[in-house]
């Protein structure tokens, strides 16, 4: 797309005031100006949460999904079709807790999308259960004498799993999640950013201010081609020391580059034909 | 039986690749002339348990398999003990005396004992066992030792020249061995026939071939018996026909998947079994409601739960009609061979693009793992047809706009235009909408769908027999190859067999079953699923039923004397 | 209509606390001496869509909403623009003139124009806005300023006393603004009145209840609309109940959790809607199958797939008698209101131990979030019974020992015993088996536990109105309510509602059936799927129908209008 | 159980000869008659595959779920009656890819179970497919042409997610396998040994030979308690080096300890009572 304003639909956005996804549809929306995403290169898939509801308000071509099974959609969309961006919208919800065998797996294919997690350590759309992202001691209607649970940690995760570029970003600095969200795009390979995501309405722990206060940006000092550096960083959380910025990225080829079928074109490309089947009944004889 | 097929089996432990075996020997009869239909029985293990195959064949197409043993060989005491009560009056029963098998007396059985297991570690594995037998049967039923022999090299063209060599020299020794000492008891049952082209194949190949006829771009299958071959089929031709087969991390992913590449354009299908499809319900919903064409083979096996993994029922039916919640139109089609299930797998791709909805194909153990043989395949009519596409960039492009058929516009993703499918209530251009009219309009289009699918397609179900009849057999599915066998005996009995279950051919069942004389339902299930249907759909509940549920399949023997009754 | 309840509704943007605005309204109702039933409408959103409720209240039971607005109170321009239509002939509409929404003239309605904004403004926030709104309108309707205060005073104790001192000014301030400037138009329609001790419950509250009187010790629950409450209720009930309550990763734990649980002996549930029920087809088999208790609470809403997630919809009817591959005992219970939702959810824990298999209690957003006043619930008769089980070491112990009820003996793990639970088909003892004749008789010993249930439990349909009645309204579940508002008014109509489904009473609905003059089937869903699963239980097809499926409930006033096109 | 004799059951064992389930059998049975572990303070779950045909062998009350699905119950089984010694037996299809969302959160949760995951890098049940497990270029039925996914490494996945005891053994490697599980099920919190397990039938690469010729023992120099040692470890595999043994361990509190009600007695200890709703019914005036 040319403009932003090209990016909108005729639906109004329903976010509350100050919620941490408008930081997310902006920095969206800058990254395919720049790079001009259009309805002939790009699709996106979403969730059910808050987060998914981004779909309704970008002009992209668009799959919302069912509440965990974004990433799925999203790899099939990726081998019928691999010269699409593909962009996964998710929350950690429905990324990490209904959707986390999805998560893991498509990290271990290393296919080649973005899975931008909306990280809000709530659900929201349900009003503000704990999740797995939620602290411990985190007070919600689902754990009101506090949750004991460790959170999930996703970054590790998805490197233990095999993830080849993961990264963190706060949605209140927009240029700086608009970059990540290029980088990713432009990694071939499984691609995972972390979104800080406040919920205003819900979330009373993690919020803007938090998150001002206590991220930092990953400096050149930062190998992202350590893995054991990346985990260090991407288990780094607390007061001070959120680290932001590419973790890791690795340049192992992407499951679409090893599947041989993908190299001489797309999986659409090749019209959908009527195949003589001679020579497997002859093998029935 | 006049009519009556000769049946051959052979069982022993698993392991012993008794299966391979049954099918061979199915190559054999066919390839000397004879249509035949193998059946092979084993546990849900690796090792240890009891395999056993059984092959009728005859000069007439088989549909089913026999419950009587014509010939018998037994590998093991096991076989004995399971199968000898099933042996014909003089039949033959091949086995190894020095196993010392407790034969009982006073039976009419011919015992041919050779020594199966001397033989074979002569020649230098116990594992040629199998083929020492093989060769001693071919023998006693008056076969070629040549067209064994070319069976036998085809088998072994991957492991080597010197494997081909020792299992020859082991069914030679038994072929030998028993025209040495059998000749008098040798009956000329396989000698080679001229006979029209055929070959055999299994309800799971058939499928994959349906599948890849049909122009299938996509598959996710995670593994399941009894489907799980359709993804051994389709996995080694992926290059060759230009499909991707993906083994996705479960169920659920398969679905999804296969939506995304649908999304896309590609034609796509997932194949599991019951518990599998559990795990696809939600997807399936899904399908319908953001209109994506998926075609889904569901192979029914023992259930419920894990149940009896290896063994057949027909147990899924009105779950098939009722899975998901809500209401959207699903298409569900339900194969009575393995030829229909080629047949109407192609279909189903067709179906699934017209009606942008999804098809379920419901076969069944029996089906997907029972071989069959046929004329090759007749396709030459089919022709692909993707109903309302486009890879135009259309204006003010709606991806649910509303029509007379329920029917909408589609653009797969990439195309230029702005589509939006949604799993929320949307309006048409696929935004989210909770108004009444909105909600009204798209529930009514893609329930019309399934109107215009019933008015298009031709879902009637098949009447076989006279069209007068003393006696009306309904059925569906798998069941048909019994049926039609047990028909042989009783020309005063028709067969009605459904294999559109949705959209429900209400009016021709109704009109059918009207005429009938005398009604009975049959069906490997507990409670007559179909006749809840037939019920639900024409008010007409057919009282009497004949319905099994312990994994095995109807003999045409137990339902000629079962429908005799009733005559 | 005479007897109709009064109905005060009142609508602004999401986020702003409409929906305990009602609760409280509908409080200060009943204090006062009336019975209510307050409805709530909201998008799927946490900020900016519309939200309303709608509080109906009389001296006598209320079940249902009506449609018609006595009394609206719009804090928005959508509010008007969705409800106005709906104002009663000289109903009054409460509005702040400063927002300038646009008020058709010629509508025979009272406006009252209230300063909510500049009120609440004044004293400090603009979220006082409903505080006010509802001081006014308490003045307008002539009820008590002193039961509003006592309401408040108890709604923001957990604040602080500084909430509850501006919240009542702020009701003070609406309450002092509309008697001085409006109270020629004041109705003396909420004046205290001496009655009945009552209570206001949801049915999320009476099924969390339910559970609680019945002993539940574990519940698993992930969060989904409708049923979420549920959770939400527990939850901070666990240590003062001793019950646990685990928010599990997906719904497929939640089931699989409860299983566990319950095998170890503890009584079991989880809740869920329709998609993540989806989630749990396949562990509902596996309870069925190893033969563990669980129940299951299903909330019903728009569907299919995400939908209409917080409309209401009975459209998963079907689907709960299907999921699942093959065949096992299922209980499925489908109270018409809270009420119903609180006992049968008490018996469901009953039943399940008793007959050792999944319960469903089937409900729907309306029974969920709707709020109804009742005399408090009497339960003094339930008892606790935990069937066939026990705690001792059984000599040569049989999970699955053969009875002639079906019912086999339970011992928890735990106990001393080798108990064991496969959902691979077995034997008597658990252990894995294929033999025809163990699955056979495990088969028949499940399935038998139906026959058992449907013989001891009493599962008939109750029929509400005169024994002979020109017309009878079939239905289920949770359009009771407006059935039974829309009768007062239709006196030769009677209803006949199933609120157990399965076992199906297919005798006692054949029998009332059969007696009814003129029949109609009232659902929320496309196709009417009570009429299909009464046409195949009693081959009875009832040919009209009354069906909606746009997220609504059906109000009183739409079933009498209907209802009379039919006498 | 007094002796092993006593674990056996009429059932006769059915897994092929040489199959690397025997011994993961025969190291449990030693484990259960030296610790005693019996009807009264023991229960089994396993899950669908050849491992889970352990459950007909054992004398020991268990329960057979669904494919993927042991771990859920496991959970459920432990909080209803948290005195009991829950064994869950997975395999690498089950625990890792049709369960994978469980394994992380049953390890999250840190639930004081102990999971025993059959490794054979293989589906055999369903007669061979290429699993999670099984190497790049593996060739089976499912992947004609090699696999072209990273296998996934179920220890660091388990650490990444909150696991805290993390091991692995080798079958044939009885007594030390005994050792493992005495250990695992000793450990307050999720335990998970990952158990080495040929399938001589269908994996011809993870053979007994090459185990026997691959593994090493992790001697006193490994740090058990240093959690990036325990990433190295666990991630460490190949000619000459998979380390076997105790990886990691750590003293958190189990999730079952941290539920207050479960303080005073299991779940199952209070029995199921009727209760009186006076009080909540008073609060809906
Ligand atoms: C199968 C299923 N289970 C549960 C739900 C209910 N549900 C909708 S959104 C949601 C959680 C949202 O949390 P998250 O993914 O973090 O998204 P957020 O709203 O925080 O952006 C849940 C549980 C559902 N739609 N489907
Ligand atoms: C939902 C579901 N999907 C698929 C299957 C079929 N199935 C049975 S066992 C198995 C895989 C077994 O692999 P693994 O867990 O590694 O066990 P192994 O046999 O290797 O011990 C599969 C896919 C099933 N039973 N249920
Ligand atoms: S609830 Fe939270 S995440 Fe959802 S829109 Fe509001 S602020 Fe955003
Ligand atoms: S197939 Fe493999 S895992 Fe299964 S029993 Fe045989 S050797 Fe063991
Ligand atoms: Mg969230
Ligand atoms: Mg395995």
């Amino acid at each position: 797309m040319k403009t932003t304003e090209e990016l909108l639909t005729p639906v109004s956005c329903n976010w509350c005031t100050g919620c941490g996804n408008f930081g997310i549809w902006t920095a969206f929306k800058k990254a395919a100006v720049e790079k001009d995403w259009n309805n002939y290169n790009t699709a996106l898939v979403a969730g059910i949460g808050c987060h998914g509801h981004i779909l309704n308000f970008l002009n992209l071509t668009s799959f919302e999904g069912l509440h965990g099974r974004a990433i799925p959609v999203a790899s099939g969309l990726k081998l019928a079709n691999h010269k699409l961006n593909v962009f996964v919208f998710t929350g950690d919800g429905d990324c990490l807790s209904e959707g986390g065998n999805h998560f893991i797996h498509a990290a271990r294919r290393n296919q080649n999308i973005t899975v931008i997690l909306h990280d809000n350590a709530v659900y929201g759309l349900t009003t503000g259960q704990t999740s797995p992202r939620s602290p411990k001691g985190y007070v919600s209607k689902s754990t009101p004498f506090g949750n004991i649970e460790e959170p999930l940690s996703p970054l590790p995760l998805a490197l233990s799993a095999g993830a080849t570029f993961v990264a963190r970003a706060y949605e209140g600095d927009i240029e700086h999640l608009k970059e990540m969200i290029i980088r990713a795009n432009a990694h071939h390979g499984f691609s995972v950013i972390q979104v800080l995501q406040p919920c205003v309405t819900f979330n009373h722990v993690y919020t803007h201010i938090f998150y001002q206060q206590n991220i930092y940006k990953l400096g050149r000092e930062h190998n992202i081609s350590d893995k054991s550096a990346a985990f260090a960083k991407a288990f780094e959380w607390g007061l001070n020391k959120i680290p932001v910025g590419v973790i890791y990225e690795s340049g192992q080829p992407s499951y679409e580059e090893l599947t041989p079928l993908l190299k001489t074109g797309t999986l659409v490309s090749r019209k959908s034909k009527k195949r003589n089947l001679d020579k497997l009944f002859d093998k029935l004889r | 039986m006049s009519s009556t097929p000769f049946t051959f089996s052979m069982g022993g432990e698993a392991g012993y690749g008794i299966a391979s075996t049954g099918l061979s020997f199915s190559k054999l009869a066919m390839r000397s002339g004879y249509y035949c239909y193998t059946y092979l029985e084993y546990p849900s293990l690796i090792r240890g348990g009891h395999n056993v195959f059984l092959t009728s064949f005859s000069r007439l197409p088989v549909g089913g398999t026999y419950r009587t043993i014509d010939f018998l060989v037994a590998l093991n005491h096991e076989t004995v003990d399971r199968h000898l009560d099933n042996i014909a009056k003089g039949g033959i029963l091949m086995h190894d005396g020095t196993q010392k098998l407790s034969l009982p007396a006073g039976k009419s059985v011919h015992y041919i004992d050779i020594p199966f297991m001397g033989i074979a570690r002569k020649l230098g594995a116990i594992l040629l066992r199998d083929m020492v037998a093989m060769g001693a049967s071919v023998a006693m039923l008056g076969g070629s030792f040549d067209v064994l022999e070319e069976i036998i090299r085809e088998e072994f063209v991957k492991k080597g020249e010197d494997a081909i060599r020792t299992n020859i020299d082991a069914a030679k020794a038994g072929f030998v061995h028993a025209t040495k000492h059998f000749s008098p008891a040798i009956r000329k049952i396989l000698t080679p026939i001229k006979s029209d082209k055929k070959m055999i194949i299994n309800g799971n190949e058939a499928t994959a071939f349906g599948g890849l006829a049909a122009g299938l771009q996509f598959a996710a299958i995670y593994p399941m018996t009894p489907t799980s071959n359709i993804l051994h089929v389709l996995a080694p031709l992926q290059e060759e026909y230009g499909l991707v087969y993906k083994q996705p991390e479960d169920e659920i992913s398969a679905i999804n998947m296969a939506i995304g590449a649908s999304f896309a354009g590609a034609r796509s299908m997932v194949a599991t079994s019951g518990g599998g499809f559990c795990l696809m319900t939600e997807g399936l919903g899904l399908a319908g409601i953001t209109e994506t064409p998926i075609v889904i083979i569901e192979g029914m096996r023992g259930a419920p739960a894990t149940g009896l993994p290896t063994w057949t029922e027909q147990g899924d039916l009105q779950f098939m009609l009722h899975a998901h919640q809500g209401e959207f139109p699903r298409i569900v089609l339900a194969p009575g061979d393995a030829e229909e299930a080629f047949h109407l797998t192609m279909e189903a791709f067709n179906l699934a693009d017209r009606y942008q909805t999804p098809v379920i194909v419901l076969i069944d153990k029996l089906i997907c793992e029972s071989f069959q043989s046929f004329k090759p395949f007749e396709y030459d009519k089919y022709k692909i047809d993707q109903g309302k596409i486009t890879y135009d960039v259309i204006k003010n492009y709606q991806r649910y706009g509303l029509s007379a058929d329920g029917i909408s516009l589609r653009a797969p993703a990439g195309t230029g235009n702005h589509v939006m499918e949604n799993s929320d209530e949307h309006d048409t251009f696929g935004f989210s909408s909770e108004e009444i009219e909105v909600r009204n309009a798209q529930m009514k289009k893609r329930m019309t769908k399934l109107l215009t699918c019933a008015k298009r397609e031709s879902t009637e179900p098949k009447l076989y027999g006279p069209a007068k009849a003393d006696l009306t057999v309904v059925g569906w599915g798998s069941t048909k190859g019994a049926v039609l066998e047990a028909l042989k005996e009783l020309p005063k009995v028709n067969f009605l067999h459904l294999n559109w279950i949705s959209p429900f051919p209400s009016e021709a069942v109704a009109k059918h079953l009207k005429k009938a004389k005398k009604l009975v339902n049959i069906e490997l299930n507990y409670s007559g699923q179909l006749g809840n249907i037939i019920a639900e759909k024409t008010g007409i509940r057919i009282e009497d039923n004949i319905l099994k549920c312990d994994g095995r399949p109807f003999y045409p023997e137990e339902l000629v004397s079962e429908l005799k009754k009733r005559l």
